[in-house]
């Protein structure tokens, strides 16, 4: 009886990839071999190194929500927030590269990073503390974010010191051996999470709180700790982006982040993560990213479409991902 | 010889007026393309400030780029990456939405908008005899949206013209309704109101015309809008006046760049267009029943 | 109160208690459910509890083990007064809760569920090796063969509920409280965690026992506590207390018999006795392998067999639950074919899941619409809810079944296990089913409670309906059926009725493979 | 246990609203009295008036949102729905009504009614049947309606034939005995809804499908039926609002509908519906709906907030209105 009664041992995730997770990656062969067969250009080096790069901003910040949705949570702030803290950065810059120089873009990064730990923070308290629906909660939060940035910026444009702009370009434009810089962070920043949660306690714990509150309650762990300290993950991954996107624009503008919310929730889904919390796929997530980069960017190569439908277009392209990600389970 | 190859970068369909756009680009596309089979025009939209920036890196990653035409989300933002496709030996056409370093483009084609608020404010300074009350709308924090607001404010300083409220209806018809219901609940005198805009104005004016109020002498746009410009041709009371800012520029700006490479002679330069009042008289030069906008 | 109390037990003679309560109340939103509760735990006992569903076992485990504050009354640990205020300081001061229900992560693994909240870790990292083997060689203890690997949702009940108290077990514990440990278990797991229990005790481990099956306690305890609607009845020394006299303690009169008398095996010997549901060459991928099987009409059927053997998916195949192939399955004759549980309801067959709380009860929703739901097109015909005709079937369901609350307005998920059964069996009885499927009918059930679900069964049956029984409880197949089947990897493996139905038999067949239907005699 | 008996009879939800459900009306009610303070226009019946009529379309569209999300779904196409269904009605009426005349308005209805309803289908469809998490389902066909209906009308503007404007107004403009249209039909819809959910058999089914889908289909209920049904009804909630949209501007354009979808989940939350199901709270829904358009209106009414922190101000008082919310509970 043995024989049917256990079931099926299941290998447990980790680095190794196992053939249940390998949707979004399925998904993302797929797409792009017929992204070839409409543009050969399409697998230029050229191309694909820009996709990949371009891909960073929102695969870094989905990484962060992936820890977020995982716990069970969510965040709809991570777009206003990353204008917020790009405005904030770019601000301090400007002020202190007077009388600093170019220290000021390390200087800026470490303001960044802080900003996004302390937004992050904000995010979870109000969250655990308040008791209130993570949707909620990171809807006001994400008008707050906005409006600050505009208040302080007059209006919400504010552009990258002229002084700066040279020596701060390669954190964008620069690559080591010829991999672009963000290409490397946004790496860097997976394998890290992937560490993180699946190789310490606290990702463990993250997962159980996800998987059922009242079961990671009655083992002991704080729930509300645990949850917070995703959010706090998620505002730190925004920095980072943030810290990477700076070059690319060389401004905060009211527009800057608008709905990257719904693409990072998304890549995050494609990814393999389950809305409701209690599993993580950190690598699906980068797959989830490049997938969504992907598709637009087969949308401007392509010159089939009208240019009125293709948001049609990539609507049924992420849903055929998305069945792609979930037969491949069966 | 060799295709030319010019690509047209616009904001997608946002609303009234950039739909405009993208029906003049395509439009522009369809007729050069036919007309000119050593140019090939391609147009593409972004939703965004940033999937704008990346689709010109496209664009110009798998294809050579003879020229571009932009009219961009925003001006900071664009600047860098459009400087980069320059940079690349590409012919540059700024339309409407300037970038921040003027030296990048070739060729500048845009409406001014500190005269769409300049003559407005000149007009309502005039008719109502330098006092009353007004309520403004504004459209998306953008550099349009500030030179617009500038050039009204500098037309009515010095007048007793005070301008009781003024807050972002994003261009939007459904926000400028709404907003509109507000200021005349909260406001029991309102002379005039003007929006910068005339998709809002379409808004505003519902709103007056539900709540009944008669004591409001101007509502007035700008944009030359069909719908409007037809108000000022029946000598409307309220409306009698109207700003240009067609959209149609995207197209003027396409065929100027294609006459660039057809023409053999070099387009080089900035093009503003007037925006003149627009009254009864001169409206049916502005009129366009067949256009979308 | 007509019992005088037996043996007090003199306290004296053993050690010092562990842990001790005095005068515990507890009221939820007004409502006092435990009053006055005194009792205390001592190294290397086993102290039982036991009392009627309801009585509040549940409810005074969980205010030892710090999931509930007290509303009244006081803990003391080591003769010292103590508060928790979560379960994580009871935890800290060795005490341990094995929950009547199922607390554990579906989503994750087993090994994952055990060690939540004290992963092992070196340098900050996960040692999955050291908790594997950590998790394997405890789940090995008590018997349970699961994979470390293998996720919760993938397990059955049974194998939940020991790797639940594996986890319980895990570190060191001064004080275990196991609130109906053997409820989901069949005789073969039950054994094991038995001798586990002992050997706590021998290591000097306090432990709180509560159960409906009154022979474990018998067999266990060395101290009885009786429980009866929140109050103490009394605590009673284990030596000489038959379960007849804990029954009768716990009900507050004399009680009887267990089982109802026994129908006339005659009724259904002849040949002639016409099939209620006959089901040919059944395959549920994974569980069941051709399993063919005929109940009569008026019979009650016993389906018998250790977990994985395949009775329940079986069932939930047949009623379009999970995939499953059919050569044939007939009702009354007919040809069938079932896609949902809503077209065999509306044939006439009902499945009591065993499952009540994942899959019979909406455990945040009050008691009507849950006694309703599987019924609501046979209970509002009009489309439009009749609210009053719902109440009237509350109030007979509440009475008919003895489900006891305290309000009707409660969830379902404040009542108590065993009620939240009644509960749930009054709601598959709603459409009047002519065969009725009951998966583990009597499952954390009273003793007195059971007495009336089987009588209920009785009626069933005499009634002309048709019934079978699975249970992992021998005594009750053998005291209920007509007959029994007993499965073994998927396949019915033997056939018993009459004398031949015996504990031994039906052991023989659940775990042998060389047993067959001739070599213990058919009917 | 005798006690059982006593225990007082009290009214289960429905038409009456219990204690524990009256947060959201507190949170409405602790509004309105600090709009007063702020500006005592805010309490004048023609702006109460018109924020109500206001509300009416997030309203219409939440309620059907209640449905989805009580049965465990989300639908974010909501407002490109909106969107979509107007576009298609007039240009059904601008086409119809020189050979038709006013009738063209009733049959646009029509027309309407059957577009939301195949809308609401096809997303329940995807959700059920291709097994896709609603979120990304509905992303996906946010694009698409979104994308149709510019597609097909060059941009996405059209506007209502002149000829039908004045026979339509009224039914945004026009009252019965001084309670505006749009405040009836809304009124009328919660009324049915609010019977659909709690008097109906669906409405059970629905609610137990959201709150533990096991135990539903042990129960004998299509889940999937059920799922897709709630879609359904959040089809038709979307064309009785695009009904009562049209005749306002008289035109649909390419921003009708942006963002309701946030708005209308906001309405729905704060009215006291979990977002993972199994609870749904029409007369809650409706007054979310409300509160989230005074709001709005305060900020305009009031004269100390920036026009640029408007955002921030709207974000703080959800929270603060969901915390009312939550607070009445305990
Ligand atoms: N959270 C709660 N809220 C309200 N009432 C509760 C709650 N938990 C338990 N009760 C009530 O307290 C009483 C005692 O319940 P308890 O679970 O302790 O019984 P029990 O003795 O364990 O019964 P069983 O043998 O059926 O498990 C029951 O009437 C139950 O309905
Ligand atoms: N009661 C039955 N009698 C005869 N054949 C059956 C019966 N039940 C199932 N089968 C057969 O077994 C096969 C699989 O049945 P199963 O119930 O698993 O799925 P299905 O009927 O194909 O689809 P579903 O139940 O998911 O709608 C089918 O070929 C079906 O015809
Ligand atoms: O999009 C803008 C439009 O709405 C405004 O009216 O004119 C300038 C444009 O850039
Ligand atoms: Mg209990
Ligand atoms: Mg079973």
């Amino acid at each position: 009886m043995a024989d049917l009664a256990a079931a099926p041992p299941r290998a447990s995730h980790g680095w190794s990839i196992g053939w249940g997770d390998a949707g979004p990656f399925l998904a993302l062969a797929a797409l792009v071999l017929i992204g070839f067969l409409i543009n050969p250009d399409f697998l230029s080096a050229n191309n694909i190194a820009n996709v990949v790069t371009r891909s960073a901003f929102i695969a870094i910040i989905a990484i962060g929500a992936t820890f977020v949705i995982a716990s069970g949570g969510l965040d709809l702030s991570v777009g206003s927030m990353a204008a917020f803290i790009t405005g904030v950065t770019i601000l301090f810059m400007n002020w202190a590269a007077p009388s600093v120089g170019t220290a000021a873009i390390p200087l800026g990064m470490a303001v960044a990073l802080v900003t996004g730990l302390a937004c992050g923070l904000l995010n979870g308290t109000i969250v655990t503390l308040g008791r209130i629906e993570p949707f909620i909660a990171t809807l006001g939060t994400m008008g707050i974010f906005r409006a600050l940035i505009t208040y302080m910026t007059d209006g919400g444009t504010v552009a990258i010191d002229r002084s700066l702009r040279e020596a701060y370009r390669p954190v964008y434009f620069g690559d080591v051996l010829g991999v672009p810089i963000p290409i490397l962070v946004s790496l860097a920043v997976a394998l890290i999470a992937a560490y993180v949660l699946y190789r310490t306690r606290y990702g463990r714990r993250c997962v159980a709180v996800g998987a059922n509150e009242d079961v990671a309650r009655y083992s002991g762990i704080s729930v509300a700790r645990v949850r917070t300290l995703a959010f706090v993950i998620q505002g730190a991954c925004v920095a980072i982006a943030a810290i990477c996107y700076v070059p690319r624009l060389g401004a905060a503008t009211p527009t800057t982040g608008v709905l990257w919310e719904l693409q990072v929730i998304t890549a995050v889904v494609i990814g393999g993560t389950a809305l409701r919390g209690g599993r993580g796929r950190v690598w699906g997530t980068v797959a989830g990213a490049v997938i969504l980069e992907f598709i637009a960017n087969l949308m401007v190569l392509s010159d089939f479409v009208s240019e009125y439908l293709v948001a049609a277009v990539q609507g049924v392209i992420i849903i055929i991902a998305m069945l792609i990600q979930r037969m491949s389970k069966r | 010889a060799e295709k030319k190859t010019i690509a047209v970068s616009i904001p997608a369909a946002d609303h009234g007026w950039t739909a405009g756009v993208v029906y003049h680009a395509n439009a522009a596309a369809k007729e050069i393309n036919k007309a000119f089979p050593g140019i090939e025009v391609i147009v593409k939209t972004s939703p965004s400030a940033s999937a704008q920036v990346s689709a010109i890196e496209d664009l110009s990653a798998t294809r050579k780029l003879d020229a571009l035409v932009i009219l961009p989300h925003t001006s900071e933002e664009l600047t860098t990456p459009v400087k980069a496709i320059k940079d690349k030996g590409s012919f540059i056409t700024v339309v409407d939405r300037g970038l921040n370093d003027p030296k990048i483009q070739d060729l500048y084609v845009a409406g001014d908008n500190i005269a769409v608020g300049y003559n407005t404010a000149k007009f309502l300074v005039e008719k109502m005899g330098g006092k009353g009350n007004l309520v403004v709308l504004r459209g998306i924090p953008t550099v349009i949206d500030d030179e617009r607001i500038k050039g009204f404010q500098d037309g009515i300083a010095g007048t007793q013209l005070k301008i009781l409220d003024i807050q972002y209806a994003n261009w939007n018809s459904d926000e400028a309704f709404k907003l509109m219901q507000d200021y005349l609940a909260k406001y029991p005198q309102i002379d005039a109101v003007w929006a910068n805009d005339d998709d809002m104005l379409l808004g505003v004016l519902e709103a007056i015309k539900q709540s009944g109020r008669k004591e409001i002498k101007f509502a007035l746009g700008g944009n030359g809008m069909k719908e409007i410009i037809e108000k000022v041709k029946a000598g409307d009371a309220v409306t009698p006046v109207e700003t240009p800012y067609p959209p149609s520029m995207i197209k003027t700006a396409i065929y100027l760049t294609a006459a660039h490479f057809a023409g053999h002679a070099p387009v080089r330069g900035s093009l503003k267009l007037d925006a003149p009042l627009i009254t009864k008289e001169n409206a049916d030069e502005y009129y366009f029943p067949d256009s979308p906008f | 109160m007509t019992a005088a109390p037996l043996t007090r037990a003199p306290a004296e003679t053993a050690a010092a208690p562990v842990l001790r309560a005095e005068h515990l109340a507890k009221e939820f939103s007004g409502v006092r459910v435990l009053s006055d509760v005194s009792l205390d735990l001592r190294a290397g006992e086993i102290h039982a509890v036991i009392g009627e569903n309801g009585a509040g076992k549940s409810t005074l485990m969980r205010l030892l083990s710090g999931y509930l504050k007290p509303s009244e009354g006081t803990l003391f640990l080591d003769g010292a007064p103590v508060a928790f205020h979560a379960p994580k300081e009871a935890q800290a001061a060795g005490i341990a809760l094995v929950h009547q229900e199922i607390l554990l992560a579906d989503a994750l693994t087993v090994t994952e569920n055990i060690f939540i909240g004290r992963e092992i870790a070196r340098f900050g990292r996960l040692d999955e090796r050291a908790m594997r083997a950590a998790a394997a060689a405890q789940l090995a203890e008590i018997g349970c063969k699961v994979s470390p690997t293998a996720l919760v949702r993938d397990i059955s009940l049974a194998n939940r509920q020991l790797v639940q108290i594996a986890k319980a077990l895990l570190g060191t514990q001064r004080v275990v409280i196991f609130d109906e440990p053997t409820a989901v278990l069949t005789h073969d797991e039950v054994d094991p965690l038995l001798d586990i229990i002992a050997e706590l005790r021998a290591r000097g481990v306090a432990i709180l026992y509560i159960s409906h099956r009154l022979d474990e306690v018998e067999r266990l305890a060395d101290r009885v506590t009786v429980l009866r609607d929140g109050r103490m009845v009394g605590t009673y020394d284990a030596k000489g207390l038959t379960p007849q006299r804990m029954a009768s303690l716990m009900v507050g009169r004399e009680f009887a018999s267990l089982y109802p008398a026994r129908q006339d095996p005659a009724r259904l010997a002849g040949a002639d006795a016409a099939p209620a549901l006959e089901i040919e060459n059944a395959h549920v991928p994974g569980f069941v392998r051709d399993v063919s099987l005929s109940l009569r009409e008026g019979e009650i059927l016993g389906l018998a067999g250790m977990i994985g053997a395949g009775r329940t998916e079986l069932f939930e195949g047949l009623l379009g639950l999970r995939p499953a192939t059919f050569g044939a399955v007939r009702l009354h004759g007919e040809p069938v074919h079932f896609h949902s549980p809503a077209q065999a309801a509306a044939r006439g067959v009902g499945y009591l899941t065993e499952d009540r709380k994942g899959k019979g009860l909406l455990l945040d929703e009050k008691l009507a619409p849950n006694l309703t739901l599987a019924a609501l097109d046979r209970v509002h015909p009009a489309g439009g809810l009749d609210l009053a005709g719902e109440a009237r079937l509350l109030d007979r369901a509440v009475a008919g079944y003895d489900i006891r609350l305290r309000s009707r307005e409660a969830k379902a998920g404040q009542l108590s296990g065993g009620n939240q059964q009644k509960l749930l069996l009054a709601k598959v009885m709603l459409n009047e089913p002519t065969v009725l499927i009951i998966d583990e009918p009597t499952r954390g059930i009273d003793i007195a409670n059971k007495s009336q679900i089987y009588a209920f069964i009785q009626s069933l049956v005499r009634e002309g309906r048709s019934c079978i029984v699975i249970s992992s409880e021998m005594q009750e197949l053998i005291g209920l059926c007509d007959r029994i089947l007993v499965m073994r990897a998927g396949r019915i493996n033997g056939e018993l009725a009459g004398a031949a139905m015996t504990e031994s038999n039906v052991a023989l067949c659940a775990t042998s493979s060389a047993a067959n239907e001739q070599s213990l005699g058919g009917p």
